[in-house]
């Protein structure tokens, strides 16, 4: 298949969301601030949500989407509204670390090390 | 018009649709940089006039109509400054960010009967959201300018409109749930006929309501008395200290836009939108459906009551800058949290109780409205009410092979 | 003249033949999106970091729009967005002092997450690609679809009734025969842990003030009378 | 959590851990009422510590005052508190004339009252607007000023300036009034009677204004006398003096036969010769909202002794008296003299040595006393109470720089 | 309590405090000894009959005359005179305080004389005794934060010093 000439269909949504997975995880590993590694999840999540609104989308799909019906789309409201609870606690634990320890440099949390 | 371009014109499809985009955007985009000039003058005019003052007079005639064309031609020359130190990127994109915030969310603005740029079913779900990215320009500036009042500036900008648009959003549930639908154009529908038909008078509760979101509305958008994010006379000029020139005009258009879109918000969503408190056209027998030209006039009429509001809204936040004090950061914030929030809580579970109470209203005196099936057929329902085809076909895939391609 | 306001709205979803709008949008965004995502991984300034994090996500969020997922769409910019905004400015206060701005990483590190990234992708997208059941375009009546309504429905369905087939009426789905259930539950768990989460996060970070400030105003007041 | 040590009490020590800035507030700032500035120690919007800085408008009038004569330093006392240049000439001219052991006639002591006492009503719209002003609301600004343009059009008919008028001077006044002008200042004062009720209801009572300033920045009566404070503040803060009833003999006889209520707050309430509005609940003796009201009560005290002084004025027959020669010998020996002006108390010490030129001229301002009181009255308040306070001690650079 | 009773109380509260008096003056005035003027000042803030609770001036006067011949007929010794004006918020009386110092501590130019600072005692001489320190060079030993305050801090030399010449240039301005 040649995603250039078709007409958008799931598979480019598809390949949007595996970038921007891929992206995230590697934003993850990289970064040592930890606001950027909370930037990486979001960039994680946001891509698997590309993949549950393609999946579940009518245009994209046509008649085959009524098979997920609004799965695809609840699947990424929930989604959004996790990755949200999830930053603010991220954030919470971030600030507490930056309170111990004036950093955000995720490499010196290594109090646990013996 | 694109039809009679393609059909008599014989242009191609495309050009012709193109066309169609930029025009559309390039009255939008008129809208707001030609509003922003007519208010910038109105409020140097309103405000001299509450001060005893005659405000300009000169340019371009005795009312000084040009003035802010003057000012924006001064804008344009003046030197665009960036201080050392400053995150040059983001500090140049910063007002283009603002401002197209505030243009992207007129886009979902009717400003008459179907005169909208996108006809979304989430339409004032979209125009809130999109409005709440201003401040996002806001926070940039304030960050990028490498000065302490922009970023104090910024800071409370941030606290502010984060805040405020939890009640602001609850004020704006009331009508949705008394319409039924997000679909801006749909609740303006709704509050065709007589005065009384509209949100503002459904029942005490959106009365209420209806005062809440404009004390939310004017903070959200930064105008006195809850203008601390420029706060003259604590922060120098708060977020836009080191701005100058052009793109501090930016800024400037972008407030006084987004001022006018949550006038033209409260319009639609409390005082009828398109639908005049009286309503002329339904009273001669027409409606936007009746014919080509009539059709346009009744249209055009719609256009001038909406704009008329939205104005009237405007020039009500200029009167409040003029006469009041501004509010401390904390008393801000209590306003918000301590009084508005639960206000507009209250305001929504009563108007629920109201509305499951009288389910068909108590001041509905004359449902002046057009007789269904002239235009609104399908309308009122929002953009889906045609049932796509796509819908109505049979599954054409097993149940089993779609759970597994969604496994694998 | 005045309706080419009402025009535009049929505009994205016309399909019209000469240019794939769909298609054109479609590019602009995933190309706006996947960029100012990489654009995230490569930038060391943290507050620029989430600027370009939050064009990334209202890029997303076009495409979601395109994708017919308007609510979903609209959540995204208000949420997402909004809740990286608040991100944002924890970056600023936390670390708009100079030390923090840039931390750099070890071009070790870097290479090694490259390869890992690389062999992730390439996973992914044979995945994506090789699904055959997702490549066709069913080449639906693309105006109809996007303007399909899906607020009502999913509010409905939070609530526990499906339109699109409800277990509790046991009616089944007009389109494909199925029984669904609602999303009652899920919803109610979401709503609890985001209330655990807001109670959490502010215990996390809790600001404890030891001395109200009127009464340091006191003591000063005595304090220098004394 | 961090524990950061401190012996200070006025440190407010949070868990999160913020930064402090330090940030300057002026010299160039909408609000600092002239070229003051202002460094603030800041947690966020939390003032932890401020200090003023002053100088930026230093002339020397001291050093001056040593090289001129006595009546040529007149204009020089224009210069200090510009706003009422009136009240620095009176108080210039009866130090030296206490001092000389001069006696003007009785028609320019009453001519003398009447000017100072329009010059006072003009220094506090000026106080009140630009208070307007610093708390964000720009009308009431225009409003007072409209009002000063009328009383300077006065002026100008009396002495030809608008500001620095040097029109009091040693041993009288430079001239005598026009004719029609005392019937155009009672004009002016029944036009502007009842505009104070605007005032009243666009600041003093306006929910956002005492919101703003009650509770805000409480001097204590007693930390007001030990920081030297004076005028409003001092009043504001329930302390009952005022020069021109308590001050020296050769002032208060200035006032012989008037008849005026100091304006304080004494038994709980304030003078009540005119309808005052009630003091809002939140208001504390001593914080922003007293000193400002204290300003406007004095306003209307002011109207009240232009009227006596214009009655009494027109009574008087006779020439004004001419000043003391420009270069008129000074005896031996030294004085210092307070009057009572707008701002606060304003003292001259002046030493002479038997020639027309002093040995030494000081100037004690009263805005200098009032503003080092600042740094107590702003601990723990916010950024945005800075110009609130700040604008309520109604300060002017030129009078504190000298 | 005027003129000698309250001369007495006070000659006796700080023995050796009061130098000299002259009540005949316009403004009576007191004259202490330089190193009792934190004593006394306590003492007269603090005596419920004198209740002197508010400072309102402190000045300094340069008595010198650059000029030989006007300075051998002044009929006084060069020295600087420091005046405190207090007041009685409670009694409503003022009292001038006098106090002599040497020109230059130990009669070397450019050493400020010392006298003990009364902060302590009115909070509002903070300011005027930076005042006079700055402008006319007394130095206040006590005194928190001795700064220049209406000088630039790195100025140089004391303006209300008869002697004081202005110098040639500042940071590239001309002075003269």
């Amino acid at each position: 298949m040649n995603l250039l000439s078709d007409p958008v269909g799931v598979s480019h949504y598809l390949v949007v969301g595996a970038l921007l997975f891929t992206t995230g995880v590697v934003c993850m590993v990289v970064k040592r601030n930890a606001l950027g590694v909370l930037m990486g999840i979001e960039l994680v999540l946001n891509g698997a949500n590309v993949n549950f609104v393609a999946f579940g989308s009518p245009v994209l799909r046509g008649e085959q989407a009524s098979l997920l019906g609004l799965d695809g789309q609840a699947m990424a409201l929930f989604v959004i509204l996790l990755a949200a609870a999830e930053a603010a606690v991220a954030l919470a634990i971030t600030l507490n670390f930056y309170n111990n320890h004036a950093t955000v440099d995720v490499d010196r949390a290594d109090d646990l090390k013996g | 018009m694109a039809e009679y371009l393609i059909q008599t014109v014989g242009l191609p499809e495309w050009l012709t649709w193109s066309l169609m985009a930029v025009l559309s955007a390039v009255l939008i985009l008129n809208l707001m940089a030609g509003g922003a000039l007519v208010f910038i003058w109105a409020e140097r005019k309103v405000s001299a006039r509450i001060q005893d003052r005659l405000g300009p007079t000169r340019t371009g005639g005795s009312f000084g109509w040009l003035q802010s064309l003057a000012d924006g031609i001064k804008l344009l020359a003046k030197e665009d400054l960036m201080p050392e130190g400053a995150d040059g990127m983001l500090f140049r994109v910063a007002p283009y960010v603002s401002f197209c915030a505030s243009f992207a969310a007129f886009i979902g603005l009717p400003f008459a009967f179907d005169m909208v740029g996108l006809r979304l079913n989430v339409g004032v779900f979209y125009v809130v959201a999109v409005l709440g990215l201003e401040v996002f320009g806001v926070i940039l500036a304030g960050y990028a300018s490498a000065s302490k009042w922009s970023l104090f500036g910024a800071m409370r900008e941030a606290a502010q409109v984060v805040s405020y648009e939890v009640p602001l959003g609850m004020c704006i549930v009331v009508p949705v749930m008394l319409a039924g639908t997000m679909d801006l154009v749909t609740i303006g529908e709704k509050q065709a006929g007589w005065f009384t038909n509209w949100y503002l008078f459904h029942d005490p509760f959106t009365f209420v309501v209806f005062w809440v979101y404009v004390t939310c509305a004017v903070a959200s958008v930064n105008r006195a008395p809850f203008d601390l994010a420029e706060a003259e006379s604590e922060l120098v000029a708060g977020f836009h200290t080191e701005y100058s020139g052009l793109r501090w005009s930016f800024f400037f258009m972008a407030e006084y836009s987004s001022m006018f879109l949550v006038s033209g918000l409260a319009a639609v969503l409390f005082l009828g939108g398109w639908n005049g408190p009286v309503p002329l056209a339904t009273l001669a027998g027409l409606s936007e459906g009746t014919g080509e030209t009539t059709g346009a006039l009744v249209r055009l009429l719609g256009l001038a009551n909406l704009l008329g509001k939205a104005t009237l809204g405007v020039l009500i936040m200029m009167w409040i800058r003029w006469t009041l004090p501004r509010l401390r950061i904390d008393q801000v914030m209590t306003t918000c949290l301590k009084y508005c929030t639960p206000i507009a809580a209250a305001m929504f579970a009563g108007a629920m109780v109201w509305l499951w109470v009288f389910p068909g209203g108590v001041l509905n005196l004359d449902d002046g409205s057009r007789r269904p099936g002239e235009i609104r057929e399908g309308w009122l329902e929002g953009p889906g009410g045609r049932a796509p085809a796509a819908a109505t076909a049979p599954a054409s895939i097993p149940a089993e092979e779609a759970v597994a391609e969604v496994a694998g | 003249m005045m309706q080419a306001l009402v025009a535009t709205h049929t505009l994205l979803a016309a399909g019209s033949p000469g240019i794939n709008w769909h298609g054109f949008f479609f590019l602009l965004f995933a190309l706006l999106a996947c960029g100012l995502a990489l654009a995230v991984v490569l930038a060391d300034n943290v507050v620029r970091m989430a600027f370009y994090l939050v064009l990334s996500l209202g890029a997303t969020a076009g495409l979601f729009f395109l994708a017919g997922a308007e609510f979903v769409g609209a959540m995204q910019l208000m949420i997402y967005v909004g809740g990286t905004l608040v991100l944002l400015i924890f970056g600023v206060m936390l670390t708009a002092q100079e030390p923090f701005v840039a931390i750099r990483t070890s071009t070790r590190d870097k290479v090694l997450a490259g390869v890992v990234g690389g062999a992730l992708l390439a996973v992914l997208l044979q995945a994506a690609l090789t699904g055959p059941a997702w490549s066709g375009h069913t080449a639906v009546d693309a105006s109809a679809g996007v303007s399909q309504p899906t607020a009502t429905p999913l509010g409905m369905a939070l609530v526990g009734v499906r339109v699109d087939g409800d277990v509790a009426s046991g009616q089944p789905s007009p389109v494909d025969g199925q029984v669904r259930s609602g999303y009652l539950l899920p919803f109610e768990i979401v709503s609890v842990h985001l209330l655990v989460v807001l109670v959490g996060a502010a215990y996390l970070a809790r600001t404890k003030r030891r001395k109200s400030s009127a009464s340091v105003r006191d003591e000063a007041l005595t304090g220098v009378v004394r | 959590m961090s524990q950061v040590i401190d012996d200070d009490p006025r440190i407010i020590e949070f868990d999160v851990r913020t930064d402090e800035m330090l940030v300057n507030m002026g010299p160039q700032h909408p609000s600092t009422h002239g070229v003051l500035r202002l460094v603030l120690r800041t947690d966020g919007e939390v003032v932890s510590e401020i200090e003023p800085h002053i100088g930026y408008l230093h002339r020397c009038a001291e050093k001056i005052g040593e090289n001129i004569s006595a009546r040529q330093f007149i204009p020089y006392t224009d210069r200090m508190d510009y706003l009422a240049a009136m009240n620095m000439n009176l108080g210039w001219s009866l130090a030296v004339e206490k001092l000389m052991r001069h006696q003007v006639t009785e028609k320019a002591r009453h001519l003398r009252v009447l000017i100072s006492e329009l010059s006072r009503i003009a220094s506090h719209l000026v106080g009140m607007g630009a208070y307007g002003l610093d708390l964000g609301t720009f009308s009431p600004f225009l409003y007072a000023f409209r009002e000063r343009e009328k009383i300077l059009d006065l002026f100008e008919e009396a002495c030809g300036a608008r500001l620095t008028y040097s029109y009091i001077t040693v041993g009288g006044l430079t001239a005598d009034l026009p004719p029609g002008w005392l019937a155009r200042c009672e004009d002016f004062l029944n036009q502007f009677e009842p505009v104070i009720r605007e005032y009243h209801t666009l600041l003093t009572t306006n929910a956002i204004f005492v919101k703003r300033t009650a509770s805000i920045g409480v001097l204590s009566p007693e930390l007001a006398i030990n920081y030297g404070c004076s005028g409003p503040v001092l009043r504001g803060s329930g302390v009952d003096q005022d020069m021109r009833r308590d001050g020296e003999s050769i002032y208060t006889a200035m006032y012989d036969g008037y008849a005026f209520e100091v304006a304080v707050m004494k038994d709980g309430h304030y003078p009540r010769d005119h309808v005052y509005p009630a003091v809002p609940h939140d208001a504390v003796l001593g914080d922003c909202w007293h000193r400002f009201f204290v300003r406007m009560l004095e306003v209307v005290q002011s109207m009240d002794l232009v009227r006596q002084a214009i009655d009494r004025y027109s009574a008087c027959k006779g020439p004004l008296g001419e000043p003391v020669k420009v270069a008129e010998k000074i005896p031996v020996g030294d004085v210092y003299l307070e009057t009572e002006c707008p701002k606060g108390q304003m003292g001259f010490y002046l030493v002479g040595n038997g020639t027309a030129i002093p040995w030494r001229v000081r100037a004690r301002s009263s805005s200098f006393s009032n503003l080092s009181v600042l740094a107590e009255l702003c601990h723990g308040c916010l950024i945005a109470d800075v110009p609130a306070i700040v604008g309520s001690l109604d300060i002017v650079m030129g009078e504190i720089d000298r | 309590m005027r003129g000698p009773a309250f001369l007495e109380s006070l000659e006796a509260a700080v023995p050796g405090g009061v130098v000299g008096t002259n009540l005949e003056a316009i403004d009576p005035w007191v004259e202490v000894a330089p190193q009792a003027i934190a004593e006394v000042s306590r003492w007269l803030h603090d005596a419920p009959e004198t209740a002197f609770d508010s400072l309102q001036c402190i000045t300094a006067v340069d008595w010198f005359e650059p000029d030989p011949k006007k300075a051998a007929k002044a009929g006084w010794e060069p020295h600087v005179e420091l005046v405190y004006h207090l007041w009685s918020t409670r009694a409503r009386v003022s009292l001038v305080l006098k106090t002599k110092l040497p020109r230059w501590k130990d009669g070397q130019p450019g050493q400020c004389p010392e006298i003990p600072s009364v902060v302590g005692v009115w909070r509002t001489a903070d300011w005027h005794e930076r005042e006079v320190f700055d402008l006319s060079g007394v130095q206040f030993v006590g005194h928190p934060d001795l700064r220049r305050i209406l000088c630039p801090e790195d100025w140089e030399g004391y303006p209300l010093r008869k002697d004081y010449e202005m110098p040639l240039e500042y940071h590239g301005i001309r002075g003269r």
